[in-house]
This record gives C-alpha cells, structure tokens and sequence, in this order.
C-alpha cells in the first residue's frame, strides 16, 4: 500500500534518514522500532509530509505522493499521530475531535454566513460521533476540558481519538504507548485491533514496548542510524544479530557498581 | 463584574465620551468623531481578522486603505474626456502584454529543461518584454498626462456619482485591497519562512509610491478632489427650502441643521457597513470555520496533519482582512471626499491601528471595534487634553518665558507620547485588550 | 573611450555615496540585528533610539561649541559623541527596566515584545521632539571635504570630479572601526561569548552561570553605543532631524533581512546590498555610456532603468527575492 | 453678533507631521498679528483677537476635519489654515464650506485649489505655483540658461511647480534634461543626485523646501560637484539655507513671492528674536490673519458670512498701503469708511478666485545671504 | 490560547522576532540567599512542589536525594515530571513549598547562576548544547563562572571524549547526537561540579555509544562526583545506580536502591516493560 523508495531526509550535514526502503502491505499493522535517534519519527514526517525528502520517492497505491503537503494526504486517507501530544491546546477535547473531520461544510465561509441550517445538522451529528469517541477512550467525562490542561497520557488518546473520527486508510502512530498506563495501553491496543479488523484501517506503529508490538504488529521492521535493519517478525527480528547490537543490546561493560 | 456586563460599560463610557464632546464642544465634532471612530473600528476589524484569529502581523495597513482611496476614485470620478483615446489604451494594452509576457516565460520555464539555455532565452524574453512594455506604456501615460495637467491629466473613473451608488466605491476598494493582499500573502506566506510583516511593510511603500507617482492613474501628488458622494452636499441641502423649513422646525439654523444631517447620514450608512461586516465576522467565528481557525492557531502542524491547509486558510484570512481594510479606506476617501496619496503616512493608517486592536482586545470583534472608537477618539482629543495640561503646568510661570512657550509648542506633540502610554499600560496591565477574547 | 573619467563619474555618484549611507544603514542594521539576536525581537523603536543618541550628541555638540571647544578640521560632535553614547544608554538601560524587563519575565513571545517596542516608538518620539522639537538641527562644523570635486578637477586635470567628504571619510573609518570591535568583543571575550551563548539557548546559558539580566543589559548598552555612532554620522552627513530616523527604519530592518536576521555580518552586507541597490538600479548611465561609448553611440536617453521615484521599491524587490532563494538571509540568519 | 467683545481665529496647520518645522514661526506670525489688533484696541469695540491653534498633522485629513470641527464648535470667527495643499482641500469641503467657514491659507499653493467650487469661503495668501512657474521659466531665460535640471520635492505644491517650470521654460525655448522628484525627510539622496548629475543642465532648479529634502539635495549636488548653481523658487527661499550651506550657494538665484524687502522688513523688526520672520509662509500667516481682522472691520461684523465678502476690497487696490505693524492705522482707516490697499509682508494682492496674484521677489545669493535684487 | 496573555496567537513571522533558544525557565531572582542548614545528603530536593510558571503544579510533595560517592537514578513514565524535578533541583523553577539542600546549606532561594558558582553541574534533557558555537567554545562557556586557568580540565575532557578534540573546532549543532550529549557531559564537566545532574544523557544515542557513556559517567562517578540521573534506560541505569526514585504524575511513587527497584515486580511490570 505505502513504497518507500531509498528515501534520504538530511539536516544540515546530519543523515536522519539515510535511504530507507520499506514496504507497507494494506490491513497490516506494522511495527516499527530502533533506537532513539534512528530516524523512525523523521521517516514518518517525510512520509506524512511534514518534511520534504532530500531524496527519493514515497508511493501510496500506486501513486506518488512524494512532497505532498500533510492536508492533501489526509484526505487521502493518511493520518498520523504525534510522539510529543500536538493537542489543540486552547480548544475543549470536543471541538479537538470535531475539527477533525474534512469537507466539513461549515469550513466554507459563505455557508457560515447563508448555510446556518445546514451547517447545525452537521455539528449535531459530529457533536454525537465526538462523544462516542470519547467515551471509547474512557475520557468521557473531560469533552468539555481544555486540551491544554489534560494529562500528557490522556493527550495521547486525544491523539488515537482523532484518527478515530474519519475512516482512515492508513494510521501512522509514532510512540501511542509513550507515557500512558499499561492498562489503557491494552486498552488502546484492542481500539488498534478493532479499528484494523473491523474498518480495515492499516497501521504502522512506532512502540518501544516490545509487549505491546508483539501483541499488535506482525511485521516489525527495525531501523538504526537511518537505514532499515531488519525486518520481518517480531521473533525473527528479536534474534537478528545486528538488531540486538544496535537496538536491543547486549548490556553494559562495566557491570561494577560504583560506590560497592 | 460579569463580562457582558463589563463589555456594555465599556462601550457606554465610550459613547459618553463622545456624547459629551457633543454636549461640551459641538454636535459636528461629536459626529465626526463618531464617523472616524465608524472608519477606524472597521479597519482595527480587518486587522483583529488577521492577528487576532490568525496571528498575521499586517504593518502594511496603509498600503490597503490607500487602494480603497484609489477605488473610490476609479469608481466615482468622471471619466476624463479624451484621455483613453489618447493614452489609455495604450497603458492597457502594455499592461495586458506585461502579463503576456509573464505567461509566455513562466511557460517557457515550465516547457524547457533547466540549464543555461533556458535562463538565456528567459532573460532575453524579460528583457526585450521589458523595452516593449515600456514602449508601449510611456507614450500612453505622456498623453494621458499630457491633458490638462493642472485639473485632470488622469484617465478618470467609471463616473458612478449618483446618490447611493457611490457607496458602490466600497467593495470595489475592499476586491483593489483583496487583489494585492493576494498577491503579497501568495509571495510572503508561501516562502519557507515567513516573512509577512517586512512584506506588507515594504509593499504598502510601494503602493504609496505607485499611488504618489503613477498621475495618469489618480492624479499622484496633485491629489484627486471633489469626489462624488453618497450624502447631498450641505450646501444643496441649505439652498432647498423644504430642507430650510424643516430644520427651523426643529428650531436649527439651516447650517447647523445640514452638516449634521449630512454627518448623521454618513454615521447611518456606515454604521450599516460595520454592522454587516461584525455580523460576518462573529458567525464565521462562531462557526466550525473560526474552529478551524482556532485549531490553526494553536498548532498549526496539527492542524495540517488533520487535513487544514494552514497556507490556504492563512491567505484566506489575510486577503479578507486586507479586504475589510480597503472598505474602510475608501469608505474614508468618500468621507474625505478626495483622494490625497500624501497623507497616507504608516504612523497614522498603520501603527495608530494597531494600537486599536492591541488595546480593544485582540481576538475578540468587539474589542476592535471598541478600540477603534477609544483610540480615534484620543487620537483626536489628546491635543486640546495636552494643551490644557500644558497650560496648566506652566500657569505659574511667567509669560514669555521661554520653557513657558516651548512647553506649550510641544502639546501637539503629547498625543504620539500618550497613545504610546495607553498602548504600553494595556499591555501591562490589561494584556489581552479592554475586551479579551474569551 | 575614457575609462578613467566614466570610473570616477561613477565613483562620485555611486560608489562613495553607497558606501557612505551603505555604513550608515550597517550599523543601524547592526543594532536591529543584535536586539533580535539576543533578545529575539525585531525592534520598531530602533530608529527613534538613533534619534535620541543623536540628539544628546547634538545638545552636546552646541555646549561645546559654545564654549569654544572644537577638533579642529574634525567636527565637534565626535568630541560629544561618548556623552551622547551615555544618555542613550541611560534611556534603554531605563527603558529596559521600566518596560522590557517585565515582559521577559512573563515569557512573552517575541511578537508581543514587538508590539511594546511599537509603544516605546511612540513615547522616545514625544520625548525627542519635546526636548529638542522637530525641526532640522545643524551641528557640523570642522573641514567640510577630504577632497572636493573641484581640487580633485585641479588636481588630476580630469573632467569628472570626485568629492570625498570628511564626514563619509568618517563614516566609513568609524563604522570599520565600530564592526571590528564589535567582532572583537563578540568572538573573542568572554562576555561576547556568554551574548552568543545566550542567543543560541538561554536555558543552557542560565545552567552555565550566565547572568541572564547581564547579558541583556550589555546588549543594551552596545545598541546603544551602536544606535548612537549610525545616528550621529547619519547627522552629520546629512542632516539630524528627527522624523527622518523615523523613516530610516524601512531600509534598516530591509538591511538586518537581506543579510540575516541575528547575523552580524548579514547585517553589514545587508546594508550595503540595500544602499547600493538604492543607487544604482536607479542611476542613470548616460554620463557613464557618454565616456564609455564612441561619439556617435553616446546614448540621448537618460539610460535609466527605473525612475528614481522607486528606488525603495528595488531594494525591497531584492529583500524578496533574496528571501525566496535563502530564507535566512544572504548569511545564514536566526531562521531555519 | 458684530460687535463681539472677543474675536477667535483658527490657525489649522501641521504642527506635527513633515512641516512641523515651519509651522511654529507660521502660527507666530499669525498670532503677532492678532496681538498686534488686540493692543491697538481698534477692532470693532476694541474687541480681543484670540488665536486657537489646531494640528492637521499636515497629511492627515481625518485628523485635520476633526480639528477643524472642533474649532468651529469653539466658536472661531476665522479659520487661518490649512498648511499643506492635501488637507487644506479636506477641510475646504468637508468643513469650511458646509459651515459658511472663511478660510485664508498661508501656504497651500497647489494650482488646484484655484478652481475647486469654494462658494467664495476660500482665499489664499501664498500665490498659485502655476504663476511662479512662469516667472522662474522668466529670469532663467533672461539669464541666459538653456537647459535645467529639476528635482521637485514629491506632493502637491512640488509637483504642481515643477509642472509649471517645466513647461514654461519649454515654452521659452529652453532644455529641461531631467524632472526627478524627491522624498521630504528620507534618508538618502545619492539615487537622485546620480540621476540628475548624469542628465546634466545649466543649472538644478530644486522645487522643495529649504529645510527638507531640499537642502538635502543642494548639499548633495554641492558634495559631489554635480552642479553649483541652483534655481531657488520659493520654497527654497530663507535665511537657514545660506546659512546651512555656506559660500557655495553664493551665485544661486530664485524668486519668492513678496513684494519689496519693506513688508517683510517691518516683519522682521517686529519679530525681532521671537521667531524667525523669514520662514516660509510665515509672512502669509501674518498676512491671513490681518486680512481677517481688516475685512472684519469693513464689514464691521465677525460673521464670516458678512466679512467674506470684503475680504478683496481690503486686499486690493484701491486704497492707502498698508504694511506689517501698521494695522492699528488700517482699522481706523477703515471705521471712518476709507480704502486700503493690504500689502503686508508677502506683497498681497488677491486675484481671481482669490489667491495671492503673486509678485514675485528676485533673489540672488550674495555673501551667503540672500539679496533682493529686483522684482517681478 | 486565551490562557497565556502574553502569546504570540500562532505568529511565526521570522520578521518579528525568533522563540527558537528562548528560555522556558522561570528561575529562582537573583540575590537570595543560602542559610546553614547541616545534615542530611550532599544534594536533596526536599517535598518540592511546584510547576512553571503560574501553571499548574507538576511536582506533588516530590523529593530526590544524592550522597557523595552515589549514583541515583529517577525513573518514570513521560511526563512524570522527571526532567521538572531536576530543574527545580537547580532553581530553574520557583518552588511553591518545599527545600533544596547542598552540603549543609539551604540553597532554595538561590539562583541558578549561583548555584553553579556553589558547584552544581547540571545537562538538561533537550538542547543541552550551544549549536552555534564550536566544541570548544562550548567547553568555554561550562568555564564560565571559572577565573582560573581552564585548561586543564579542558584537557581532561578531551582526554574522556577523545573525538571532541578532533572536533574542537566545529560548530557543536553539527555533530551527531551521541557526539552532542558527550559535548554536554563536558560542558557540565567543566565547571569541576561538586554534584553533576544529568538529565537522560543517553537519549537519542546509540546503544553503542550509550555503554560508552555511561562507562564515562560510572567513571566520573569513582572521581567522588556524586550524579543524580535520569534515565529512560531503566534497567541499565538502575544496574549502577545506588539509588532510584520512580516518579509518577509528579510524585514518588517507589524508592529504593537499584537493585530493589529492579527486584520489586510492581515496579518491573509498569516501568520496565516486565
Ligand atoms: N528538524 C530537525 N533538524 C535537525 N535534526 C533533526 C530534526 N529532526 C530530527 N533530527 C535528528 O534526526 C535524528 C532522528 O530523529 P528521529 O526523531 O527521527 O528519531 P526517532 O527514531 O524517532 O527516535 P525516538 O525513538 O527518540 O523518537 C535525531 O538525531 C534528531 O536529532
Ligand atoms: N517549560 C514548560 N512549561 C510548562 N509545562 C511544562 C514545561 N516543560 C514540561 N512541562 C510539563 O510538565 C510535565 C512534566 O514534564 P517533564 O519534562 O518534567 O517530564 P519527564 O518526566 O521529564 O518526561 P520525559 O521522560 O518525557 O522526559 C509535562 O506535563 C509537561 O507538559
Ligand atoms: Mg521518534
Ligand atoms: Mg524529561
């Protein structure tokens, strides 16, 4: 579904990324680990947009999407989340889900000055889907909340919550579990596993926990220094060499306590 | 004390403010500064547009009003006799081969392989275009300047001079305002960074500019008078006897009774501007618009990860605001009833502006507007303010002495000092404006 | 052909005046840029700051004057211009106190310290006009040429004059000496380093033991010193009036771009860019051709590309596109 | 209401703004006049002359109607103003006019004013730039100059003079190389002086002010040795600018309008070290006010409506000749029904639609001064 | 963003001004003064509470300790406020209640500048580096508050990240990540701390590079230096550590020695991934 083609994002004299090639096939959930650093977060900025490759291509169905700014490809059907929250801080939890969807048509000026009836059946019907999604986030109770002011784990279910509210195709989650309880981590991984059974909705997945991506994803793929590794699954790549050296580790050479 | 209840109070004591003038001085001022304050809110509207929903920092305001100058008199000056036959056509058909020629290269950059060739051939094109621009266009503007330079020597309007059409002049300064808010925020929000501010800045100059030098277009420096105007002229109403008896009806003089009523006119028609353009703004705000608009503002990243084309929206924005800033500018060159391209200066159509959104309260539509009252009505009374205060400083000193003269020369020059003290305490103490948003 | 008089016609009217107002507009620029730099705002009030600068000195100048005291070829107002440096630096370092500080407390983002300085405009502009009003001030006085275009006809027997100014001489010499100290100061002390430190990353400089409060109170007092010398010089080659400084802000802040917002030397690139722009997208070339070309080619036209109504215009088209090519300037600036 | 025990006179100029600094000596001017009635006690019933004084910020018309509204609910009897050509017409329609306001500009000369529709309320003591024009394109030709560079400062009355000279010294058969206009209060000036020194001419003829961009291009023409004659209309004409640009203008010559060095002599003595008598316009202010007051006097009422119309008569010929200091001597002339003829400082004689018909003082640079050496 | 009055309502115009390296701290004010206040640890933030600002609180009642010749280790989730206990170690942040103590003397009301005048070195999570400025430069600045001769730590720095001083003289914002956090480890190491809090120095580091530091610290550690840390490499970090603290939502959640910390299962199963 999504190519990725020898891709190449440098800052300054830095390789972030440094000729990625991967393949995502459609209804998977892929997982994507290495260490911090290599270059996963700058692979989903160049894929979703955000940053334009120094070079090579990114394709989605056949098309190339390479360069494409980030709104085009959402209404594609691509979304993304954010390792650091980018909750719209200023805004109650409901109005961050209602945002969301595209093409409302609301968004059009000229309907906010002459389509008033039109644009109250909408947000009606938003209103109700926004709720639902809150309350399958177990955060019900703070859709009328400042975004800003709720805590960085519930931030990140704002974050899953808005992939929620459109039917995605494809859902890049950069670091879901960062910060957020294990048992709303489950919770979030069952959410994952529905969206992906029930919507068909394919998932790539950036996780450091090693549970949570062998319960969820089947390929893994595991970058370092901007390359991709290995890939396969998660027990292929748990025994791949160069993934332990570089990702999983072998432990520490002085072993010694200092004060002992 | 309850907003709602804070807000009308604030408004009240602007209007007292006003109906005091009103009371103490005369009725004309308290109107005209009643129609200025009408002028003003609907830029500091157009500007709360920009910053206040968009963070868009416009230090080119100037530039737009003067493009609204420029409509009301394309709209409402008679056509000159003679001059598009003798030049016009010939600035037109220069100005349609510039475009021309800007489509053929951006086509020719678009056909070609990038190499030395291509830029070649692109610069001889620039270059060759630009000689016959100029061939064209210069001998056009000397004949159109060439006609009656001391009265006319400009190609004249459309010649919409009667009545209420006039006011026709009022959106086609807002579509001259919208056009080069376009083409400003196309350039400046699309290079990588942005760099909105310097840009607006420098092209209000160059509007200015083109405004004082281009005469063939409006006359430049020689300034356009006598416009055309919604309201009758006092002087026709106190020659119409029905007007005469009417107003000693109300036992008024016949002068006094017509500049009001023409003020009162004014005061009517652009109240009814303000009213519309506030009802746009607040239901676009109220709306899942100004709810993207918010979400924009607050993260913009996210937002355009949510399928918000932040550029798209960010020029939206600015090309209304622009807009509504060349409403009022030529609803202010009708007031003015000329066009005077040097008085457009940025302290005073750009800067005191600002200073009324910052102090109304940015972000919310009811704070400009407020500021655009408070801050016109200051900006008018500070003086005879300073020079009482003046005079009541230097009371005890004796007369002639010169620290006497010169403190009393210098009150004209409190009223910059006093808007730069109100701005900077509302800023302090008051930070989101007389009226927040909530 | 007459390549020498056609060089020194061009020298005349383009090369030493660009030069001369290009290190005006520098150290100006110079000032913005380390405001933004280190204090990270683009700051509205520079111009008027100049302006007070320029007036202390010229106060200054006419006590001296008056009593006597003079440079001899050189004007007075050199002499003055250390006690001018002192009051400007008086009035940022209160207006620092009184103003800016409690902004930077609130953390208030840059635009805001933008939109203060716009009030901070507006009050030094009261304040100048209320001590020394508005009208054009004249405190030159000294040799008024290092060689006018008449000894230099005399004295090389070539038809085309060139005149130097002792004020360009001095401009220029200053304005040399003025950037190598700053450079000086900024790469090679340690208070320089702690500026840069701190521009680059506050927090980290607060955790190295840099005393924030320090650090701007020093920018300060360099802007001030800084904002002085351009006023002054500006003053003397021209002349001081205060509402002209207020109009020097355009060009100034189009310099700190072009060259690279918080880079110093963007900022003095950039000045001359903006100068030079100035003058010679709009010269007109005939006397320049009329030397270079054989008689019968000599151009009847002025060979004027643009009139010079547009002179602002041209440099502001450079700023633009020089942005579309190099975000951050000609030097690599703040942004990223 | 003729018999008013106080008389007000508004004086509406730019007392901030880009001619801020000629309007102090303006308004001085205008008030030494009134002070000089109000003592004499011979107005009316030994009425008080009071002068308002009001900004119009010189561009700033919104500011300037305000103003001019609020002086006319003060209860003015005459409006001195407005200064630049811009705002002057501004007040004209939107203020003067509706209210039956006389009005009497000391300095808006754009050629424009003369035919806007001003129901008789407006007059102006500075003459027409069209008018100078013709007399500059004059003395250049009697000069002998066949060709002329010419910078003008860039609004109304620069660009109207520069127009006029222009095509005036056409008509004579002269060369106009190059017509440049410059920005008052900018920065720089070596984009136009490299234009103007490059299309080269006799002389540069500088319509500006003197203590604006003017003098920044003389001392820029100066400084490179582009020109050393200059062509002074009289914009240009003042003591400041010998004095700011020393030896080297010696030999300019120009014209202002004035009429004999007694009028503006007189001035000069009765200003003494107050203000400077010879800052432009500031003779006109002086003149606008005594016109007031003189046709107040014959129509022995302060209501515009009645004194507006003998505003000419007092102007004119016939009539005894009065100067500056000799107002007091006017009135009475005056009250006992007789004629003068108000010359004042600026040599007034209104014409037309009622603007100054301009006889123009000749002046040349001698010895760093500026030396009247004839008329025209 | 109706709360922060003084916001910039989204404005990213690079005309205007420039946030980027504009500081989040709301430090202690210059000029308090420390008080005697004996016994205890070497270094101990004691029940701090407090947040940013006039923010919200985001340490509850929270303390961490360091004694001479210890390494302590502080773990826990993101956001845990880990990062904003070190700070307020340092005086970065006003404390609402609560003490910082630093061999025998109460340093709370001191200012961070003076703070590390008293011999507190301290590399922050993110941008730890001047980028602009070259390694040495950087190295410099760690001097600042010295008057004597640097040159020799300078050397003993370079002698422990040998590749800096192949580096000495390129801009620090060029090198590679694990090159930037030895760069900040220097730079703190520069001042000859007293105590030296790091705050997750092998962040963003290959694992390569992060045994290599924390072989360094383990080896800054046996000078004497005690170092309080942070860490997200829990496990690895609490194998040398003396001490853990694991923080949540603010608070300490559990306190032990490494090896407890790593024996608890509670412990094991929400914070080291079982
Ligand atoms: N905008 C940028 N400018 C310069 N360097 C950058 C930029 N963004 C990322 N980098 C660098 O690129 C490298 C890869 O970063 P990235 O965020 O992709 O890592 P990651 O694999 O997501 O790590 P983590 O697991 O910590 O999230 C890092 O060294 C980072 O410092
Ligand atoms: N400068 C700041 N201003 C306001 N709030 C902040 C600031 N820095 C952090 N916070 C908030 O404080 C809380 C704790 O942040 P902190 O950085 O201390 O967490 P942490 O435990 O270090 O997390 P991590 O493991 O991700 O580094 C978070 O909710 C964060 O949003
Ligand atoms: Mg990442
Ligand atoms: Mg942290």
């Amino acid at each position: 579904m999504i190519v990725v083609d020898d891709i190449h994002k440098h800052f300054g004299g830095f390789h972030a990324v440094d000729g990625a090639s991967l393949e995502i096939r459609q209804g998977t959930i892929t997982g994507l680990i290495g260490p911090n650093g290599a270059g996963k977060t700058t692979l989903f900025n160049v894929i979703a947009g955000v940053h334009e490759p120094t070079s090579g291509r990114v394709m989605m169905d056949g098309e190339d999407i390479t360069g494409l700014p980030p709104h085009a490809l959402f209404h594609k059907g691509l979304l993304r989340t954010f390792q650091i929250a980018h909750e719209f801080s200023s805004m109650t939890c409901r109005e961050n889900l209602m945002m969301v969807p595209g093409k409302q048509s609301g968004e059009t000026l000229w309907n906010t000055w002459f389509g008033r009836k039109r644009i109250a059946d909408e947000e009606r019907a938003l209103r109700a889907k926004a709720d639902e999604v809150l309350e399958f986030l177990t955060v019900g109770h703070l859709a009328d909340h400042k975004a800003g002011q709720i805590s960085g784990g519930q931030k990140k279910l704002l974050e899953l919550g808005r992939t929620m509210m459109v039917d995605a195709k494809i859902v890049f989650l950069d670091e879901v579990g960062a910060g957020v309880n294990r048992t709303l981590l489950n919770t979030i991984g069952d959410a994952i596993i529905r969206l992906n059974q029930e919507r068909g909705y394919t998932f790539v997945v950036i996780e450091h926990d090693m549970d949570f991506i062998g319960r969820l994803c089947d390929p893994v793929i595991c970058m370092a220094e901007g390359k991709v590794l290995a890939q396969g699954t998660l027990d292929e790549i748990k025994a791949n060499e160069q993934v332990i050296e570089a990702y999983l580790g072998t432990g520490l050479k002085n072993k010694d306590k200092v004060g002992a | 004390m309850n907003s709602a209840v804070k807000n009308t109070l604030l408004f009240a004591v602007v209007g007292l403010m006003i109906l005091y003038t009103g009371f103490a001085q005369s009725w004309n001022t308290a109107l005209l500064i009643l129609n200025m304050g009408l002028i003003s809110a609907i830029m500091a509207l157009g500007v709360n547009l920009q910053w206040g929903f968009a963070g868009l920092f416009n230090v080119g305001i100037m530039g737009f009003v003067a493009l609204g100058g420029l409509a009301a008199v394309l709209t409402g000056m008679p056509p000159t006799p003679g001059a598009w036959s003798a030049g016009g056509w010939n600035i037109l058909a220069a100005f349609v081969f510039a475009l021309l020629t800007v489509v053929a290269v951006v086509m020719v950059r678009g056909r070609m392989r990038a190499g030395w060739a291509r830029s070649v051939v692109i610069i001889l094109m620039m270059i060759a275009g630009f000689f016959i621009y100029r061939a064209l266009f210069d001998p056009g503007v000397e004949a159109v300047e060439a006609i009656n330079p001391a009265l006319t020597g400009f190609l004249g309007g459309l010649g919409i001079e009667r009545g209420i059409w006039v006011a026709l002049a009022w959106p086609v300064g807002g579509l001259f305002a919208a056009a080069a808010a376009w083409v400003i925020g196309k350039t400046a929000l699309g290079l990588r960074s942005d760099y909105l501010a310097i840009a607006t800045l420098g092209i209000a100059e160059i509007i200015i500019a083109v405004l004082k030098n281009e005469d063939w277009l409006a006359r430049g420096v020689k300034n356009v008078v006598g416009l055309p105007r919604p309201a009758p002229f006092e002087i026709d109403l106190q020659n119409d006897p029905g007007f005469v008896e009417s107003a000693a009806g109300y036992g008024m003089d016949p002068v006094t009774a017509s500049t009001l009523y023409v003020k009162l006119a004014y005061a009517g028609l652009f109240t009814v501007v303000l009213v519309i353009l506030l009802v746009m703004a607040q239901r676009a705000l109220h709306s899942p618009w100004g709810r993207m608009m918010r979400a924009i503002r607050d993260n913009e990243v996210a937002a355009e990860a949510m399928g918000k084309d932040v550029t798209a929206r960010h020029l939206q924005i600015f090309v209304l605001g622009s807009a509504v800033c060349g409403i009022a500018g030529a609803m202010m060159t009708t007031l003015d009833g000329q066009l005077t391209p040097g008085t457009y200066q940025p302290l005073r159509f750009t800067f005191l502006v600002w200073v009324m959104v910052i102090v109304g309260g940015s972000g919310n539509n009811f704070g400009a507007v407020l500021g655009g009252f408070l801050i016109w009505f200051l900006w008018v009374q500070v003086e005879p303010m300073g020079l009482w205060l003046m005079e009541l400083i230097t009371s005890g000193m004796a007369d002639g002495s010169p620290l006497k003269a010169h403190l009393i020369e210098s009150a004209a020059h409190m009223r910059l000092f006093t808007m730069g003290v109100v701005l900077l305490l509302v800023l302090r103490f008051s930070p989101r404006g007389l009226i927040p948003e909530r | 052909m007459d390549f020498l008089n056609a060089f020194i016609a061009l020298s005349n009217f383009v090369l030493v005046p660009a030069i001369a107002y290009g290190s005006q507009l520098a150290l100006g620029a110079l000032g913005v840029t380390l405001i933004y730099g280190i204090l990270r705002f683009s700051n509205f009030a520079h111009g008027d700051t100049m302006a007070f600068g320029a007036m202390v000195t010229v106060l200054f100048t006419w006590l001296f004057q008056s009593w006597g005291i003079s440079l001899g070829p050189l004007p007075t107002a050199l002499l003055a211009l250390p006690l001018g440096i002192a009051g400007c630096m008086l009035l940022l370092l209160a207006t620092d106190r009184v103003v800016y500080r409690f902004y930077r407390a609130q953390k208030a983002k840059p635009v805001i310290l933008v939109i203060v300085s716009l009030g901070v405009t507006f009050i030094m502009n009261g304040i100048v006009r209320f001590i020394i009003g508005p009208d054009d001030q004249r405190f030159l006085d000294g040799e008024r040429f290092i060689v006018s275009a008449r000894t230099f006809k005399e004295m090389t027997g070539l038809e085309e004059g060139l005149a130097i100014k002792t004020t360009q001489g001095i401009t220029l010499i200053t304005a040399v000496i003025v950037v190598a100290l700053l450079f000086w100061f900024l790469n090679r002390t340690r208070t320089g380093k702690s500026m840069r430190a701190y521009s680059d990353n506050e927090d980290l400089a607060l955790l190295s033991g840099i005393n924030p409060e320090r650090v701007v109170m020093i920018t300060w007092l360099i802007v001030a010193a800084l904002a002085t010398i351009a006023g002054v010089l500006y003053g003397l080659d021209k002349s001081f009036k205060p509402f002209t400084y207020f109009q020097l802000l355009l060009p100034i802040f189009a310099s700190a771009i072009v060259g690279g917002l918080g880079n110093p030397i963007g900022a003095i690139a950039g000045g001359f860019v903006i100068a030079f722009s100035e003058v010679t997208v709009t010269y007109a070339w005939k006397k320049v051709l009329g030397y270079l070309m054989p008689e019968s080619l000599e151009p009847d036209g002025l060979v004027q590309l643009l009139s010079t109504d547009y002179k602002l215009a041209v440099s502001f088209l450079i700023l633009l596109i020089v942005l579309l090519f190099k975000p951050t300037g000609l030097f690599r600036g703040k942004a990223v | 209401d003729g018999h008013a025990k106080e008389v007000k006179l508004g004086i509406l100029i730019g007392f901030t703004g880009p001619i801020e600094s000629l309007t102090g000596p303006m308004a001085a001017g205008a008030e030494l006049a009134m002070t000089e009635v109000t003592e004499s006690g011979k107005l009316l019933d030994a009425a008080t002359v009071t002068p308002m004084r009001a900004d119009t910020g010189c561009i700033d018309n919104g500011l300037s109607t305000s103003n001019a509204e609020r002086l006319i609910a003060d209860g003015i009897n005459g409006l001195i103003g407005g200064d630049c050509s811009g705002v002057t017409g501004a007040i004209l329609q939107n203020v003067a006019i509706p209210n039956g306001m006389v009005m009497i500009s000391p300095s808006a000369t754009s050629p424009g004013l003369s035919t806007v529709e001003d129901n008789d309320l407006f007059f102006r003591t500075a003459p027409s730039d069209a008018r100078e024009g013709q007399v500059m394109a004059e003395i250049l030709q009697e000069r002998g100059v066949e060709s002329i560079a010419l910078t003008y400062t860039n609004n109304d009355y620069g660009k109207g003079l520069a127009d006029a000279i222009e095509s005036n010294f056409k008509a004579v058969g002269g060369e106009v190389t190059i017509v440049a206009a410059h920005e008052d209060g900018k920065a720089d000036y070596s984009a136009e002086m490299g234009a103007l020194a490059s299309a080269g001419g006799d002389l540069l003829v500088v319509a500006g002010y003197l203590d604006q961009g003017g003098l920044g291009i003389i001392n820029a023409a100066l400084d490179t040795g582009a020109f050393d004659t200059f062509g002074l209309p009289g914009g240009m004409i003042g003591d400041s600018l010998p004095t700011n640009v020393g030896s080297a203008l010696n030999g300019s010559y120009g014209q202002i309008a004035g009429s004999g060095g007694e009028g503006i002599e007189k001035l000069k003595e009765m200003a003494g070290d107050a203000f400077d008598a010879t800052s432009p316009y500031t003779p006109e202010s002086y003149d606008a006010a005594a016109l007031f007051m003189l046709a107040m006097q014959a129509a022995d009422s302060t209501d515009p409506a009645e004194y507006g119309k003998h505003i000419l008569d007092v102007a004119n010929a016939p009539g005894e000749k009065i100067y500056p200091g000799e107002l007091a001597k006017a009135l009475d002339i005056i009250r006992e029904g007789g004629d003068v003829d108000y010359v004042g400082a600026s040599a007034v004689e209104l014409i037309g639609p009622g603007e100054s018909a301009g006889t123009y003082r000749m002046i040349e640079v001698q010895d760093e001064k500026n030396v009247t050496i004839g008329f025209k | 963003m109706s709360d922060k009055p003084y916001d910039d309502r989204g404005n990213k115009d690079l005309s205007l001004g420039n946030a980027r390296g504009m500081g989040t701290a709301h430090p202690v004010r210059q000029g308090g003064r420390s008080r005697p206040s004996p016994g205890g640890p070497f270094l101990i933030g004691e029940n701090m509470t407090g947040g940013y600002g006039a923010g919200p609180d985001i340490l509850h009642d929270c303390t961490i300790a360091v004694d001479r010749g210890e390494i302590a280790v502080i773990v826990g989730p993101n956001g845990a406020g880990k990062s904003t206990g070190m700070k307020a170690v340092f005086g970065m942040l006003n404390l609402r209640k609560g003490h910082v103590k630093l061999d025998g003397e109460d340093i709370t009301d001191l200012s961070p500048q003076a703070r590390v005048a008293r011999g507190m070195g301290f590399v922050p999570q993110t941008s730890n580096i001047f980028t602009s400025m070259t390694v040495e430069e950087n190295l410099e600045m760690g001097a600042f508050i010295r008057t004597d001769d640097i040159r020799p730590t300078m050397e003993q720095i370079y002698d422990l990240f040998p590749i800096l001083r192949e580096k000495r003289n390129q801009a620090a914002g060029e090198l590679s990540g694990g090159q930037r956090q030895q760069v900040a480890v220097g730079r703190a190491l520069m001042t000859r701390p007293k105590v030296l809090m790091l705050d997750e120095p092998t962040a963003g580091v290959s694992p390569i590079v992060m045994d290599e530091l924390f072989d360094r610290i383990i080896e800054v550690a046996r000078t004497g230096i005690p170092i309080l840390m942070v860490e997200q490499n829990a496990r690895q970090a609490l194998e040398i550590a003396d001490k853990g603290y694991v923080l949540v939502q603010g608070r300490n959640a559990y306190t032990g020695t490494g090896k407890e910390l790593l024996a608890d299962p509670d412990v094991r199963k929400s914070f080291l991934g079982g």
